[in-house]
């Protein structure tokens, strides 16, 4: 239930800790499929709506186009562990650096 | 959601209902948005033609069934991404 | 104070779900109002900001505007009743369906 | 709010406070990023033309206006939703 | 810490109210630099990504962004103030107003 | 923060760390869109082809570096605008 690694929730967490991590992950799927659904529906559906079904071309469309932003999703975590790694700490542009 | 006791999946089940119902009232919102600054945009009468309402219509019907199929390929792919362990530490 | 028939909030409710249903429609209501100007002054008013005050257009063209925010939000509204009902059940694309 | 007894609608009137205040502020961002986009696109200086001054405080200006007459028509429609009965289920 | 002379928090508050009031404006310098960002590197990157640094041109923008930001922030945040006094009162457009 | 004792500034200190990670992930999410909206755009197939893959990564590359530059710079503004005194009430 880690993510990118950070904070060690294995060692026997509490319940509410537990559940926390769940509605933390719940939280992040969500905001997947909210970001995922507003992309793929403004580059595959044109706005002149003639129909009220989904013709083919806007399904084949929406299937590829989840599956390529899930592919882009790992590309991005992949690229970023890397850069945390080099950097050897938080990433820039975070709260803490803003003078305070 | 494994590594949850009985108990802690039942509480977790509330949470997600919960959360649920304010997703359901988001999506509502922002489809009625997306809709009306896709289909309207005539302001020479202070209530919708013909064309507007069937715009309106068809929107919401071609949202519906968009966000139902992509549902169902997120699923596909969030299933597959647990099972063959791909590098996305934040969805497992 | 039931949404959309959801959640039976009739049968003597504490005063905290009272407040909380309360707070919910003003979340509701403050949330629509917020898209709706966002979306009205971007159709009715035009990037160049001639002058400080609103002219006859950009006035008459907001009241219109607010009132077929209104009449779509209605509409959008009867249309997923009726397909809820048809669909008996749950709307799809809400978190559940995740494969969680 | 119909149904809230007087201790409720106290109770009830401290959470509009609150959340008006973060409003202001949801309100004072909003027009400060909507104003810097519309009007500054020159970056051959780091400080802010008179054209583009002027842009910005009209552009304050115009919002300002447009967001208190539509808060006025706002609030008759939704007036007129709760008599006429309209089946807005939420803002009942 | 008071923000816009709203909310006299300086009658001896005690420390809940004072790492509200702390975290409110941690809040409030997050959220400016979020926007901040977004719309800098919207006017300062273009979207082709020809190579993955930083150009000389895009770097010089960035510094100017983020200057005028600020001076923009503050013509904002007077500009209200002035108003407010005029209009004695809270600012139109906010909850209270919906008819509730 | 000027004002807090020693007691508050370490609680202040964990409220700051939990939304640092929040922040984390909200940045995350923002970037993975915006790169996705950028990048990719043919859907004849449905894995990445090489100019994709390229203009993924080097979009990351550019925010991750564009963000940190313009917090340093917004980091000296915010310092010169608690010493300067300047009207922004907000940042004080």
């Amino acid at each position: 239930m880690s993510m990118f690694g950070f904070g060690g929730v294995n060692q026997g967490p509490t319940s509410a800790q537990k559940i926390a991590a769940a509605e933390a992950e719940l939280e992040m799927v969500t905001d997947m499929f909210n970001r995922l659904t507003h992309s793929c529906f403004k580059k595959c559906v044109p706005r002149e709506y003639r129909e009220p079904d989904l013709n083919k071309g806007e399904s084949v469309c929406l299937d590829r186009c989840v599956a390529k932003f899930f592919e882009v999703n790992v590309k991005v975590s992949e690229q970023m562990q890397n850069q945390a790694a080099t950097r050897q700490g938080g990433t820039p542009g975070t709260g803490g650096m803003f003078g305070m | 959601m494994d590594g949850l006791t009985a108990a802690e999946q039942r509480e977790f089940q509330g949470v997600v209902e919960k959360r649920q119902m304010r997703e359901f009232m988001q999506m509502y919102s922002n489809l009625v948005q997306r809709c009306f600054d896709d289909c309207v945009n005539d302001f020479t009468s202070k209530t919708m033609n013909a064309k507007e309402e069937g715009c309106i219509s068809k929107c919401v019907d071609k949202w519906l069934k968009g966000s139902e199929r992509m549902g169902q390929r997120f699923a596909e792919q969030n299933a597959a991404m647990m099972q063959g362990g791909g590098p996305l530490g934040g969805a497992r």
